[in-house]
């Protein structure tokens, strides 16, 4: 065991793990957080508490997830390298771990321009790669990125995003490989839709032996509409969503799209199980975390073992 | 230099080339001889020149009035002083011999002195129909024909209808009019004679069975330009006749009184035009009025064997759905009410008659040789032959019967605008050989003081108005200008001229300008578009640059525009003035920079056509380096026995070669190439490697002639190669010479036409294949009368005369087949049994002969590697199948894009020995009017990097529309004057502001504008 | 190349309005390359402003100069003898130029009359693209010529973010993906392998991040 | 600001417009003489600080007459000319001015007609405008003291 993360252990004992994420108020009250950290109790092992997400200012990710802490459930800190640099990052990696939050997640984040200030400056004084290495070497060496000592490091369970239909495609697997050489120790994916994609790039994965040295826990997302997919399609950079899906959904009338998408997700979890190096599943359930819960049930993945 | 003026005196005092015939080839000679240092004078019997050209609404094949690519500048001085225009002139008669005739010459009145007369209108506009005036031309006319008074817009009283002189002389401002004109006769003496006569289009009205002349809306094919072109009868609406409504179906009957039998009506021969101005007269409907209207050709042979014609035919056809019917109908009926056609007609495919009703019937008529011109050949004396059209040398077509005496255009055989101007610069090239060129440039200096250097000296400026007579003087008061114009501090003389450009006005300004020692001058007038060279050359002859005169536009943008306002239009002077004169003081002399040209040339090809175009230059003086790249001198046509004429191009040849090799001024170097290639137009160096050693060699020279010919087409087709009894025509042309035996062992013999051309890959037509296949044909029949000789074909194009020889090739006995392209003969080799199977339209079924000889009509195929590595290393175009371009297909057809080259022969197109012979003596002749110029003049207006302020940024180089400005070794941009046309975008562009435009500059500019709003700054 | 682009007139207007006589000053540099501030545009400029105060009634004195270049002291000294009648400088140059005269002429206010932009090239007439960030460390070696700190618009240096699609940057279709970029190259030169291996965290220091930074050549300083 | 005659300039490129205009003067169409021709080579060599010192130095209107696009003597002056037009066009618009005081037109050489009627339109146009407002300016002493 590298560290104290209920992820890595789950992960370890060979199961499926199941990650979700919430994303933390655009104001103050730590209740917004609670309710629906709350919803995913038991549900899952892991709550990803995302970092500004699309750029629009929110409650830190640091300060959503101590709350969750907090709550006894298991917060995994979203950083993205655009909106501080290598000091503040550290700093906060410290800070976090001092309040027992032992798994994080290493991003370069949606651009500013994307976000309610566009007109800020992005900083990416470091990349995502250059974050896991950082973290990595806070961890296992006990120094800072400047090479001077910690004191009592922190150790992170590191994780980092992948896109597997972001183009160049045929760059997709290689850069898996470096965040693994960088270090990384899970991996959660873009949203899946388009699956036969997401298997040719597994096949790559696979193929060169990677998924023996991370674990890749896939991205799923239930759509709430047809106008959903359509908008993810059309407006998400790096998003990969078949038109099927989108037919899938306008055929069933607007009060059931809801309950299609559920399906699609679900059954896209039974078939991504069958994969070789897939170690879990990262259900995004958009500002929609009541249905967490449904979808781990009818996918077969609950109870979530005790350990 | 000065005693060689004098011998030049001796040789021939006054002395000139006489062209008669006003047409676009006669124009095109004289201006040729006149640029290449002859004196030249130009009769015509009618009182404006143009001739038959000007009344063409477009002409094919670039379908546009290309007039003013041609009209004369008759005005520029070089020219001007060599040059003497006589219309209403005709020749009664012609004594001597070469070179030493003396024409007697007889002006008949035009009752207007052409000095005096303004061409304002006034008398035409007010007695219409006592004044002759043709501008001819389509509303680009007056642009087209920049014509100054030498050839005015040619107005004539005519006297017989004038019931009262004196209400014309009242009228005239100018007092132009002369009652008691009366004919003058002069005598000339001549060097040599260029007949530019032309043809008439003849009268239509024998066509009786086409209603010509009763129905209303059958009209000719000139008659159809004249209603199409917007000088026309209905301002260039296209309408019918009897009830002005545009026509919605139009047809064309091909061959109307030509290639008939009918001697009657009919001519025999075959006019060469008709095809393609009825293809381009159905585009132009199109494309012009409606795509809706419905045109429809009735042609037996369509006959677009020129250039790139086989092109323009299948664009009428499938980008403009032109309907194309093979049939000629026999008769025309007119219906009462509707004034409508009915054309009966038959096709050979099926047997019924179909009857189909138009709108409107246009008959291609031809050309005739009228009257006139028959007497005039009388009174030269020169053979017509059978046709009555001017009888001449096989292989020398301008040459008439009498020394001396050159024909051109289609009174020699009928023939488009394109060939005309080839042969008119062919002719005029043969006319210069027995005149030796005048040394003009010390004339020049002579004639010119010492320019004045005025850059001391504080602006002096003369500003001189004409009143123009009525024109500018009926509408403002000049004197008023004069005065504002005096009140100029630095204007010194203010001066109404009256008639500035007559010559006494333009002798009172010369001397205005040295008494006063002016050194800026503004002549208010007319447009310097017409008239400023004049004004130029009057400053040079009163010692001042050329470039301190301002034109004032007066006349043409003011009073004019403006005779409905006079008040307005004098304000609008005393403006223009100003402007004019604001303008002049920041004006600076400036240089024509100039260099010596070479007075070498360089022919590329030693066939027919290049040893010819040598021969041309040597005899004129002109040291020729003759490049070959075979070992021997002769090209393709050392190959061929004879010509349809029957002409014996072996003795030809033997003969060209010996004069080419003897010639003095003619170095040959045979086994040589081209190998690179520098310089400017005038003074070119180009690399040869020449000789078993490949020894490299550079030579200097003004120009270049591309002679380098065409290829013998060898198509992998029909056996040729497999079955030694199919062979091409070529080869049987030397079989017929050498193998009589086997010539009359031949029982039957069959040719095919179009074979490897008209199709992809050889798209056009190779021109020759149909009279050589006739010609090889009769010479079978004289050895082997026996014979039966089959002639598959598409179209028979036997242009011209060579009809003759196609009806006799008929008369014969000789079979021709026609077969469609879609459905081409096949030949079968059965043991060595020959026969050819094709579709007869006549018999409705496939036939089968055997055949003892099969030969193939292959024609030319583009040098496409040699065409290719000249382009490259000359930048030259080419055409689609890899022949060299010419820089105007229609009206410059030997001159290149690139100044001083020039193309002759099947380097051009595919073309008769005849034919190459001609356009290599005007390529020669061409060149000639470029070699004449002696120094080569880059003008002035070029644009001019201040390499202190340029930087460097590239701007100019990537701005301009010719890639001339370059980044040079010091880093700056630099503009070759010699290269720069002038346009002025660099320096508008350059962010530095270090690139001037000269005589246009931006002060220049600028002043102008303070000339005009002076009240405000 | 430093590129900038003429500042909006109305902003120009607002500088220099109190005042009466202007000195416009171009250069013959940079922005004259980039058709900014070069002679041209001076000519130009002063003509626009010329038309906006003839309209209110004000005849506006301008003085037009282009100095070779603004961002040398001795260039920026043949405004001397002009300087007294101006009641304010107008610098069509770089940031550099405006600030060479303010250094230099301290008793008169400077205005910008064009927005300086970025190190960039000319991809054709009238179209100049940024390339460098002057970083000063230079990768462009082991990026196969393509500069990712100039180029990416999250200055990624083991990129490209998952954000790409169809090979343009997640911020707009008009903006090429350096990454992909880098990697096409790398391809053409052979040197895919090149690619997995992980850029180190940069050192900023040389691009700024220890303040604003100079070069000093011993063997030429006098 | 009635019995307003406006002063126009029009940069004329010699090839067409110029002799355009010369046609219409020859087949005697009538326009108004507001319009003054300055003759260039071609309009390529018109630049925006030409058309703005017309303007400044009182013009009411400007126009830039060059050959019917893609007849360019010079191959492309005409569109060259036509994007300089379109610049100072922004810069008018920058400063409240009409941009309609300036413009491009295209004719051939034979278009006498078409040099005429543009004439005519772009004169009755500038005659609607009003004359330069640096004209009105100079005439009101009294705005100038506001200033």
């Amino acid at each position: 065991m590298k560290t104290e993360s209920r992820l890595e252990k789950i992960l370890n004992s060979g199961n499926l793990a199941v990650t979700s994420e919430c994303g933390p108020p655009r104001g103050c009250l730590p209740e917004k957080v609670k309710e629906k950290a709350e919803m995913l109790r038991g549900v899952v092992d892991g709550i990803n508490v995302t970092d500004n997400q699309t750029a629009m200012v929110r409650m830190s990710s640091f300060a959503a997830a101590v709350i969750i802490k907090q709550m006894g459930l298991d917060p995994i800190l979203q950083m993205v390298t655009r909106d501080r640099n290598r000091i503040a990052m550290q700093s906060d990696i410290i800070g976090a771990y001092a309040h027992g939050i032992n798994t994080m997640l290493c991003l370069s984040g949606d651009h500013p321009k994307f976000g309610d200030h566009p007109m800020a400056n992005g900083v990416y004084d470091l990349d995502s790669v250059q974050l896991i290495q950082t973290v990595k070497k806070m961890r296992d060496e006990g120094k800072f990125q400047g090479n001077a000592d910690i004191a009592n490091p922190p150790k992170m369970f590191i994780g980092a995003a992948a896109n597997p239909f972001a183009d160049p495609f045929e760059l997709r697997v290689m850069r898996l490989a470096k965040k693994i050489k960088a270090g990384v120790d899970f991996i959660q994916t873009q949203c899946i839709f388009n699956l036969d994609k997401f298997e040719k790039w597994m096949e790559g994965v696979t193929d060169r032996g990677l998924d023996e040295k991370v674990h890749i826990l896939a991205g799923i997302t239930p759509m709430k509409s047809a106008g959903m997919a359509r908008y993810m399609k059309n407006k998400v950079p790096g998003m990969d969503v078949p038109d099927e899906v989108i037919k899938r959904l306008e055929s069933v009338k607007k009060e059931n799209q809801a309950q299609e998408g559920i399906n699609i997700a679900v059954e896209s979890i039974q078939r991504l199980k069958e994969i070789k190096g897939i170690h879990g599943f990262h259900i995004m359930a958009i500002e929609w975390e009541e249905k967490v819960s449904e979808i781990v049930e009818k996918a077969g993945l609950s109870p979530r073992p005790e350990i | 230099m000065q005693q060689h003026k004098d011998m030049n005196d001796q040789q021939y005092n006054g002395k000139s080339v006489l062209v008669i015939g006003g047409g676009v080839g006669g124009i095109r000679a004289t201006l040729d001889l006149a640029e290449s240092g002859r004196n030249v004078v130009l009769i015509d019997k009618s009182y404006a020149i143009g001739g038959l050209m000007t009344q063409l609404d477009r002409t094919f094949p670039t379908n546009n009035c290309d007039l003013c690519t041609v009209s004369p500048h008759l005005s520029e001085s070089g020219r001007q002083q060599h040059m003497d225009v006589m219309p209403m002139t005709t020749l009664e008669n012609l004594t001597g011999g070469s070179p030493d005739f003396t024409a007697t010459l007889v002006t008949q009145p035009r009752y207007i002195d052409i000095n005096k007369c303004t061409a304002c209108g006034e008398c035409a506009k007010r007695y219409p129909d006592w004044v002759r005036f043709t501008p001819g031309l389509d509303p680009r006319a007056p642009t087209c024909m920049r014509y100054p008074q030498a050839t005015p817009y040619a107005f004539s009283i005519d006297m017989d209808k004038v019931t009262d002189i004196k209400k014309l002389q009242n009228i005239c401002k100018a007092n132009a009019i002369l009652p008691d004109d009366k004919a003058v006769t002069k005598k000339q003496s001549v060097a040599s004679v260029v007949l530019s006569v032309g043809a008439d289009v003849f009268d239509s009205t024998c066509l009786d069975n086409y209603g010509a002349g009763n129905y209303e809306n059958v009209v000719t094919g000139l008659q159809y330009e004249r209603i199409m072109s917007a000088s026309g009868p209905f301002q260039g609406d296209l309408a019918r006749v009897s009830d002005r409504k545009r026509p919605k179906k139009v047809a064309w009957i091909q061959c109307a009184g030509s290639r008939g039998i009918n001697s009657k009506r009919d001519v025999p021969y075959c006019s060469s035009v008709c095809c393609m101005y009825a293809l381009k007269e159905a585009m132009v409907t199109k494309e012009r009025f409606a795509k809706e209207i419905e045109t429809t050709i009735f042609y037996m042979d369509m006959r677009t064997f020129g250039k790139d014609y086989e092109n323009y035919f299948d664009r009428a056809q499938n980008e403009y759905g032109i309907r194309m019917v093979r049939s000629r109908p026999h008769s025309l009926v007119e219906d009462a009410q509707t004034k409508n056609l009915t054309v009966t007609y038959a096709q050979e495919e099926e047997p019924q008659c179909h009857t189909e009703s138009f709108d409107m019937v246009v008959l291609s008529t031809g050309f005739r040789i009228g009257e006139e011109t028959k007497d005039l050949a009388g009174r030269l004396g020169i053979e017509l032959n059978r046709h009555h059209f001017a009888q001449s040398d096989t292989f020398n077509p301008v040459q008439t019967s009498k020394a001396g005496v050159y024909v051109c255009g289609v009174f020699e055989s009928p023939k488009d605008i394109p060939e005309t101007m080839v042969q008119a610069s062919a002719a005029a090239s043969m006319a210069a050989t027995n005149l030796p060129a005048i040394v003009t440039d010390q004339a020049e200096k002579e004639k010119f003081l010492p320019e004045r250097n005025v850059s001391q000296e504080p602006e002096k400026i003369g500003v001189f108005v004409c009143d123009c007579g009525f024109d500018i003087g009926g509408v403002i008061d000049v004197q008023k200008i004069v005065e504002y114009a005096g009140t100029n501090p630095d204007v010194a003389v203010a001066q109404a001229v009256g008639y500035g450009c007559s010559s006494e006005s333009m002798a009172h300004i010369e001397k205005q300008i040295k008494d006063h020692q002016l050194n800026r001058v503004v002549i208010a007038g007319c447009s310097p578009r017409t008239h400023e060279t004049k004004f130029q050359d009057l400053l040079r002859r009163a010692g001042l640059n050329k470039y301190l005169v301002e034109m004032v536009n007066l006349r043409d943008q003011n009073t004019w525009a403006h005779m409905d306002a006079p008040k307005e239009a004098l304000k609008k002077a005393i403006k223009l003035v100003q402007i004019g004169i604001s303008g002049v003081r920041r004006s600076r002399p400036l240089l024509d920079n100039t260099l010596p040209m070479s007075q070498n040339a360089l022919v590329i090809g030693g066939g027919v056509t290049g040893m010819n175009a040598a021969l041309m230059l040597a005899k004129q003086g002109i040291q020729v380096y003759l490049v070959e790249r075979a070992p021997a001198l002769g090209g393709l046509a050392r190959s061929i026995q004879k010509t349809i004429e029957g002409g014996d191009v072996g003795a030809y040849m033997d003969d060209l070669i010996k004069r080419t090799m003897a010639h003095e001024n003619i170095q040959v170097l045979t086994r040589s190439i081209i190998v690179d290639h520098a310089g400017i137009p005038g003074l070119f160096t180009t690399g040869i490697q020449t000789g078993l050693r490949m020894t490299y060699l550079k030579i200097e020279h003004a120009v270049t002639i591309l002679a380098t010919g065409a290829l013998p087409n060898r198509p992998d087709e029909y056996l040729l190669g497999l079955n030694e009894n199919v062979m091409t025509q070529i080869d049987l042309d030397t079989l017929i010479e050498d193998d009589t035996d086997k010539i009359q062992g031949m029982n039957q013999v069959v040719m095919i036409q179009c074979a490897g051309s008209r199709e992809p890959g050889n798209p056009n037509c190779s021109r020759i294949c149909c009279q050589t296949a006739i010609k090889n044909a009769l010479r079978i029949k004289k050895t082997n009368p026996d014979a039966d000789i089959f002639i598959l074909y598409r179209d028979i194009r036997t242009y011209g005369f060579q009809e003759d020889y196609y009806r006799e090739a008929r008369n014969l006995g000789i079979k021709f087949i026609r077969y469609k392209a879609s459905q081409k003969p096949e030949v079968k080799d059965s043991a060595g049994e020959l026969s050819v199977k094709t579709h007869d339209f006549i018999l409705g079924q496939p036939i089968e002969i055997a055949a003892d000889c099969i030969a193939l009509s292959t024609g030319f195929i583009a040098d496409d590697e040699t065409t290719e590595d000249l382009s490259m290393m000359f930048h030259l175009p080419r055409t689609r199948d890899h022949y060299f371009l010419e820089d105007h297909v229609k009206l410059r057809p030997v001159d290149m894009s690139v100044r001083g080259f020039f193309i002759a022969g099947t380097a051009h197109s595919p073309q008769s020995i005849r034919e190459s012979v001609n356009q290599a003596q005007a390529a020669a002749g061409r060149a000639v009017t470029l070699l004449a110029k002696k120094e080569i003049n880059l003008g002035a207006a070029h644009a001019r990097v201040d390499s202190t302020k340029c930087a460097s940024c590239l701007i100019c180089v990537r701005a301009c529309p010719f890639d001339i400005p370059f980044i040079n070794a010091e880093g700056y941009s630099q503009i070759d004057p010699d290269k720069c046309h002038g346009c002025g975008t660099c320096a508008a562009d350059c962010p530095a502001k270090a690139i001037q435009l000269l005589s246009f500059e931006d002060d220049q500019i600028m002043a102008k504008l303070d000339g005009l709003f002076e009240r405000y700054n | 190349m430093i590129t900038a682009e003429q500042k909006p007139v109305t902003e120009i207007i607002n500088y220099i309005s109190p005042y009466r006589r202007i000195l416009l000053v171009g250069c013959n540099e940079c922005v004259t390359v980039c058709a900014a501030g070069g002679k041209k545009e001076v000519g130009i400029l002063a003509s626009v402003l010329h038309l906006h105060f003839l309209k209110q009634g004000k005849n506006l004195e301008i003085d037009e100069i282009t100095l070779e270049r603004q961002c040398d002291p001795e260039y920026v000294e043949e405004l001397a003898p002009h300087i007294d009648r101006a009641d304010a400088i107008l610098s069509m140059a770089c940031g550099c130029g405006v600030q060479t005269i303010a250094s230099r002429y301290k008793e008169k206010i400077v205005f910008p009359a064009v927005n300086t932009k970025f190190m960039g090239a000319s991809e054709s007439q009238g179209i100049w693209a940024e390339r460098c960030q002057g970083c000063g460390d230079c990768m462009l070696g082991i990026t196969g010529g393509i500069c990712p700190v100039a180029r990416c618009s999250k200055h990624l240096l083991n990129g490209p973010c998952g954000g790409t699609s169809n090979g343009q940057c997640e911020i707009g279709p008009e903006t090429d993906c350096a990454w992909r970029l880098i990697w096409e190259r790398l391809k053409e030169l052979g040197m895919e392998d090149r690619y997995e291996e992980i850029m180190e965290a940069k050192d900023w220091r040389p691009s700024g991040g220890a303040g604003p930074r100079k070069i000093i050549r011993e063997d030429l300083s006098l | 600001m009635n019995n307003f005659e406006p002063e126009i300039v029009a940069f004329c490129c010699h090839y067409c417009a110029y002799t355009a205009a010369d046609m219409a003067g020859s087949k005697r169409i009538f326009y108004p003489p507001n319009v003054k021709i300055i003759r260039v080579p071609c309009t390529g060599k018109v630049d925006a600080i030409h058309i703005l010192k017309a303007l400044e130095k009182g013009a009411d209107g400007v126009y830039v007459a060059g050959c019917l696009e893609g007849d360019c003597h010079f191959k492309n002056g005409n569109t060259r000319a036509k994007h300089r037009v379109t610049y100072v066009q922004k810069y008018l618009n920058d400063l409240g001015w009409e941009t309609q005081r300036v413009a491009m037109m295209n004719m051939s050489a034979g278009m006498g007609e078409r040099f005429a009627g543009t004439a005519r339109e772009f004169t009755e146009q500038i005659r609607q405008l009003g004359p330069n407002p640096i004209k009105i300016a100079a005439r009101n002493p009294k705005e100038q003291a506001a200033i």
